[in-house]
């Protein structure tokens, strides 16, 4: 059998071959495709089925919210960076908030800090099920999308009566959170908690051992920990290549510390590893909200932050663990009311970019999983 | 290959685990949907929906004091508040309010800002109009808050 | 001329058989709407199945329990703007849909729905089936080349190679069934009784099968057992089904083939897609499910007479039960309309809901009456567990789409040809062996002896 | 690789929360470390190199920055072998080595910081490039600070490496050290304009290739681009 893999492969057969395998055909895979999750458009060169290389087009989705944060107030950009991540709103702000309370070096209250974990991780478990189960329906199994977005429907509830809205939560302030727990959010949290494991169960039991699945994941998206790094990539994809790195772990922060959790690895840093990746970290997600919802502290829910933020010169860099990878927030400020710039570093546009490595050589139904697998949101990778 | 491994994948086990989840979530008690026009959804107290002038029940006068703080909170800039000096209590009184939703993002920043609890975000979540000049809204259409769509077949 | 066409009720053959053109025209245009209504029922069984696997209502709006979703959907796709793309290959464009039905179409000819109820039957009925359904995917490589468009081309190329791979291991599943027609004995291992040459008719299997007093499913078990998988993932990849739905996968090539097709022309597609469904599963229950036969065809019970109902002497009391479970299905069908009625929301928004459920419940429960009348039972009962069979195909195919992920396009190659084909093979070798054994037997002791 | 990053050493210690209320409860609680050097003047801290000090803020709604106001914490310096071992090797390459709220930044020289960063990587074992962005400072000579962050998996450890470069210069790629810097880079060029020299693709990666200006410029109008795009492209009159 003749080696296609080899590097230059197709170029000599394009001279010397026959005009069967001159043909490469340049298919464009969106921006209106039902699996590039939003208007991602890469462009695939193929040799039939089998991908030669790709090329990724962003930017359709671009707001430039940097450029709007130059023009807020640091108060009024706060609801801007729900709008990045949307299916993980609760960890941007997190993120946000806590860059400008380390710009003005206040803390958050204790019992704000759980409220925040809380919060953070049952977005967490929201982000991954979505991700489940489109990546799922990518993949051709219609129902877990179902099965995920009836579970994460009871996580929207809580945020909704937590603060307010479903998506777009804006559910923290800088200082602390702005609204005191609902009457009932420890019983709904525990309920939800209860709920949702005997559910993430049947996901696997649809998913983890069916062979078809199994086909279609593993080996599949291959990204090495080396190459892993290198690509900068974050989160449950390196997690996933056998880095064990978690900045809740690494670098705590909003008391993360506090609470026993694992950091799940994979081993061969394929899709399969990806997938068994994130349902761990469902689980592990699930007993941190357990243990904060047990251990709840009293007591004010706001630091001492002055009306009109005006943070000292200078400038601070803040990344946390958000469900697509390591969100960070570098933000500068010339002592005025409006940050002088704020720079998101983005999970998913970062990870994006290894898609091409992951895809060369594999098939058209390959960079569907891949794209899947890679868990973007298409509003943070264009901002 | 161990044996039991064999003969699980050749009696398509792992297929049939899948299929027994599906056949059993056909009991029509499992079913998750919200028939919606039918059924109202529950909506939480905290929810922001369309935003609301509060006037006072018993007098029927406005709340608002005309402070401009709303406006001020606002990432969007989408609320002009017109105010006049009253001649004879020499205070501020709103006379304009225009809120255009069609601009909004429902952070309810402006809501927190409200010192007299007159602008709320209510729990009214159907928003849509015919037209974009629907959706700003100005004070009488803010006063009498909101009406939730009431459907017929 | 009267005389010609009620000549036929006393036959007990096909029309084609008795020669009948006018019946024959009759049972075509029969067919062809019992067909186009299973493929109506199952648009909105499927969709209402499948809603609730997935803890969704599925349709609800359009008549009680969305029943008339078809229909509307039905009038939708009619009055779309019909799109034909600039670029496209404008005659085969317009003419691939209409293959792809015909084509489906055509194999109904010979599917015997009852021993007398099929169009006609052909000594080569089976190989006629299988060729007619095998065209339908040039229907669809003509529709991915007309459309001029890289989505539809890769669609149809990998429907192609698709059905080029696993014709193959249908064919040697049917071959092996074929071949247990010949041998005589009955019961599930019944050899040594004598050899007759098969019958490619379709009619003849199942009379074989009724002769033999087993289905083949069970016949030298597990032997027809695994040629009955092996015929039943070759179908669901043959129809273009999940998990083998690569020539249309939605999530990877936007819709496939019929990626630039809208309204009227598209619709003939699912048409199309959904009477293969149905024409493969007739194969199927004609090879291995004992065709129109009840279950335990065999047993009959201790005989019965009613004056006037039941006069048949050679027949139990098990075949009376049997032939009112047509009628049985039909009341009951009947009792969930008027129950469902009763449940409906008192809204008076709802009254024509209501008024039409009641409605249907009358209708089914009048067509179960009518089934009571002795001699329509005694001709209709064939056709209902033809039918019964059919669906729960269906709802196989259903059940499948709900729970399982889609191959990818090698793997799916690789099972046609790694997977199934030899096991084909070995299938039809066991046959051949098992049903010849006697005869192997003495051969061996012929050779042994002289030695 | 880092597989057992434990959180033993924390780079960014959670500060002592202080009152910020008033300039002048500011001026004294100045001290984020522990080994604080005692507070500067406010006159003294305007001339000290504050990177991040606008001499005046762009032509936006914000107050220029008052002098005597950013009393809070203050850079203070950033000590270490790597440190020493650096600054011996590029002597005034390396400007300024600081920390700010317990955050570590430098500040070098843009002809040393292709050598630096490679330097980081391979034998400081800063591994991975979380991001490479700029910052513009229209008012100074030097416009636009040039900067990566870097974290290494096994000393649990992020710095900034910062370079200041004149409008027009470019800065060479590190996108041979890093693989991740090739769409940072492009984005800081869509944005910025910045140059990488020997970046093997350097095009616009959000905004479309036939854009005008770079938007995160702090002369760059939200509007102008908007009014333009929309009478060319609509042929009617910008709504904004």
């Amino acid at each position: 059998m003749t080696d296609t893999s080899k590097p230059g492969f197709y170029e000599d057969a394009g001279a010397t071959g026959t005009f069967l395998d001159a043909n490469e055909m340049v298919l464009n895979m969106g921006p209106q495709h039902p699996s590039t999750h939003g208007v991602l458009r890469v462009i695939l060169k193929l040799d039939g089925e089998k991908v030669l290389g790709t090329e990724c087009i962003i930017g359709y989705l671009h707001r430039g919210v940097e450029k709007i944060a130059e023009n807020r107030t640091y108060t009024m950009f706060n609801p801007y960076v729900d709008r990045m991540d949307y299916v993980a709103s609760v960890s941007n702000g997190l993120g946000y908030c806590l860059a400008i309370e380390k710009l003005l070096n206040v803390e958050a209250p204790p019992r704000a800090c759980y409220i925040r974990v809380i919060l953070t991780e049952l977005n967490r478990i929201a982000s991954h099920q979505l991700w489940l189960g489109t990546h799922a329906l990518d993949i051709g199994a219609m129902t877990p999308l179902f099965y995920t977005f009836r579970d994460r429907e009871e996580i929207l509830k809580i945020f909704e009566k937590y603060c307010g809205a479903r998506l777009t939560t804006h559910a923290f302030r800088i200082g602390g959170t702005q609204y005191e727990t609902y009457e009932g959010f420890e019983q709904d949290v525990k309920k939800f908690c209860k709920f949702v494991a005997p559910k993430m169960d049947e996901y696997e039991e649809l998913l983890t051992t069916n062979r078809i699945w199994l086909q279609r994941t593993k080996g599949v998206g291959l990204i090495s920990a080396e190459d892993a790094i290198a690509m900068g990539v974050t989160g449950p994809v390196l997690r996933a290549s056998g880095v064990k790195w978690d900045l809740r772990k690494a670098q705590p922060y909003s008391l993360y510390e506090k609470f026993d959790f694992e950091v799940p690895i994979g081993i061969n840093g394929d899709t399969y590893d990806r997938y068994l990746v994130r349902v761990a970290e469902m689980r592990q997600s699930l007993r941190i909200v357990e243990q904060a919802v047990d251990s709840i502290p009293e007591g004010p829910i706001m630091a001492k932050v002055p009306k009109v933020i005006k943070p000292p010169v200078g400038e601070v860099y803040v990344s946390i663990e958000a469900p697509k990878g390591e969100l960070g927030y570098f933000v500068v400020s010339d002592g005025s009311t409006q940050p002088y710039r704020v720079r998101v570093r983005p999970p998913s546009f970062v990870n994006l970019q290894a898609l091409d490595k992951m895809v060369r050589g594999a098939l058209v139904a390959d960079v569907v999983a891949v794209i899947g697998t890679l868990d973007i949101v298409l509003g943070e990778v264009d901002r | 290959m161990a044996i039991a491994p064999l003969l699980r994948k050749m009696f398509m086990v792992d297929l049939m685990k899948g299929l027994n989840v599906t056949f059993r979530y056909q009991d029509p008690k499992e079913v998750y949907t919200e028939q919606y026009p039918l059924e109202r959804p529950a909506i939480a107290e905290r929810y922001r929906g369309l935003p609301r002038l509060n006037v006072n029940p018993d007098t029927g006068e406005t709340l608002c004091i005309a402070c401009n703080l709303c406006a001020s909170a606002c990432p969007e800039h989408l609320i002009v508040v017109g105010s006049q000096r009253n001649p004879v209590t020499k205070r501020k009184e709103m006379t304009t309010f225009t809120y255009d939703v069609s601009r909004c993002m429902f952070c309810g920043l402006c809501a927190e800002a409200c010192s007299t609890d007159c602008l709320e975000l209510s729990q009214d979540f159907e928003i849509a109009q015919y037209s974009r000049d629907d959706l700003v809204f100005d004070r009488e259409r803010l006063e009498r808050g909101s009406e939730p769509t009431v459907y017929t077949r | 001329m009267l005389d010609y066409i009620t000549s036929y009720f006393r036959s007990t053959v096909t029309p084609g058989q008795a020669n009948n053109q006018f019946w024959a025209l009759v049972y075509i245009l029969i067919v062809f709407g019992g067909v186009s209504m299973i493929v109506m029922i199952m648009n909105w069984a499927e969709r209402k199945a499948l809603a609730h696997m997935q803890v969704r209502l599925g349709p609800m709006r359009v008549g009680p329990h969305g029943l008339l979703q078809p229909i509307a959907d039905a009038l939708k796709l009619f009055t779309k703007e019909d799109i034909m793309p600039a670029e496209a290959d404008k005659p085969i464009f317009w003419f691939a849909p209409v293959w792809v039905v015909v084509v489906a179409f055509t194999g109904f000819i010979v599917v015997p729905f009852g021993v007398a109820h099929a169009v006609t039957d052909m000594n080569i009925g089976l190989l006629f089936m299988l060729g007619v359904s095998s065209l339908g995917v040039l229907g669809i490589v003509m529709a991915g080349w007309a459309s001029n468009s890289h989505f539809p081309l890769m669609g149809s190329l990998r429907s192609s190679a698709q059905m080029v791979s696993y014709e193959i291991a249908m064919g040697l599943a049917v071959v092996s069934a074929v071949l247990m027609t010949g041998f005589l004995g009955t019961g599930m291992y019944g050899i040594g009784e004598g050899t007759a040459s098969g019958t490619l008719s379709m009619i003849g299997i199942v009379q074989a099968q009724q002769a033999q007093h087993v289905w083949f499913v069970f016949k030298f078990f597990p032997v027809g057992l695994v040629a009955f998988v092996i015929f039943a993932i070759a179908m669901v990849a043959e129809t273009n089904r999940t998990p083998f739905d690569l020539p249309e996968a939605e999530s990877e090539l936007v819709a496939g083939f019929h990626t630039e097709y809208s309204g009227l022309r598209w619709s003939l597609f699912m048409l199309g897609e959904y009477a293969a469904m149905v024409a493969v599963s007739s194969i199927a229950i004609t090879l291995w499910l004992g065709g129109w036969m009840r279950p335990f065809a065999s047993i009959h019970g201790p005989s019965i007479a009613i004056p006037f109902f039941w006069e048949h002497p050679e027949l139990g009391i098990v075949d009376l039960v049997s032939y009112l479970v047509p009628a049985g299905v039909l009341f009951l069908l009947a009792f969930f309309c008027f129950f469902n009625a009763l449940r409906m929301p008192k809204h008076p928004a709802m009254r024509p809901q209501v008024i039409g459920l009641w409605a249907l419940g009358v209708v089914m429960g009048g067509i179960g009456l009518v089934l009571l009348v002795p001699p329509v039972r005694d001709r209709i009962q064939d056709i209902f567990w033809f039918v019964a069979k059919i669906a729960v195909f269906l709802y196989l195919y259903i059940w499948y789409r709900a729970t399982f992920p889609r191959y990818r396009f090698d793997q799916l190659m690789r099972v046609g040809w790694k997977v199934l084909l030899p096991v084909g093979l070995g299938v039809l070798l066991l046959t051949g062996l098992i049903g010849l054994s006697p005869e192997l037997v003495t051969w061996i002791k012929g050779v042994m002896l002289w030695r | 690789m880092a597989d057992e990053t434990t959180p033993k050493d924390q780079p960014t210690p959670p500060q002592p929360e202080k009152p910020a209320e008033t300039p002048a409860a500011k001026a004294n609680a100045a001290a984020p470390t522990t080994e604080a050097k005692p507070a500067e003047t406010p006159a003294a801290k305007a001339d000290a190199a504050t990177p991040p000090k606008p001499t005046a803020p762009p032509a936006a709604p914000a107050k220029p920055a008052a002098p005597a106001k950013p009393a809070g914490p203050t850079p203070q310096p950033w000590e270490s072998e790597m440190i020493t071992t650096l600054k011996r090797q590029y002597g005034s390459g390396i400007k300024e080595t600081s920390t700010y709220v317990g955050q570590k930044y430098m500040v070098v020289d843009p002809t040393v910081v292709d050598e630096i960063l490679q330097l980081l990587r391979d034998d400081e074992q800063f591994d991975y490039l979380v991001d490479c962005t700029a910052v513009h400072y229209p008012n100074r000579e030097q416009q636009f600070d040039v900067l990566w962050i870097l974290y290494s998996f096994p000393r649990n450890e992020r710095i900034r490496v910062k370079t200041m470069i004149k409008e027009g210069d470019a800065v060479t790629s590190a996108t041979p050290i890093w693989e991740t810097a090739n769409w940072l880079e492009r984005e800081v060029f869509d944005m910025f304009g910045i140059k990488f020299e020997g970046h093997p693709d350097l095009k616009r990666i959000l905004l479309p290739d036939g854009w005008k200006g770079h938007p995160l410029r702090k002369d760059y109008g939200i509007l102008q681009q908007d009014t333009e795009w929309v009478k060319i492209n609509l042929g009617i009159e910008s709504g904004q």
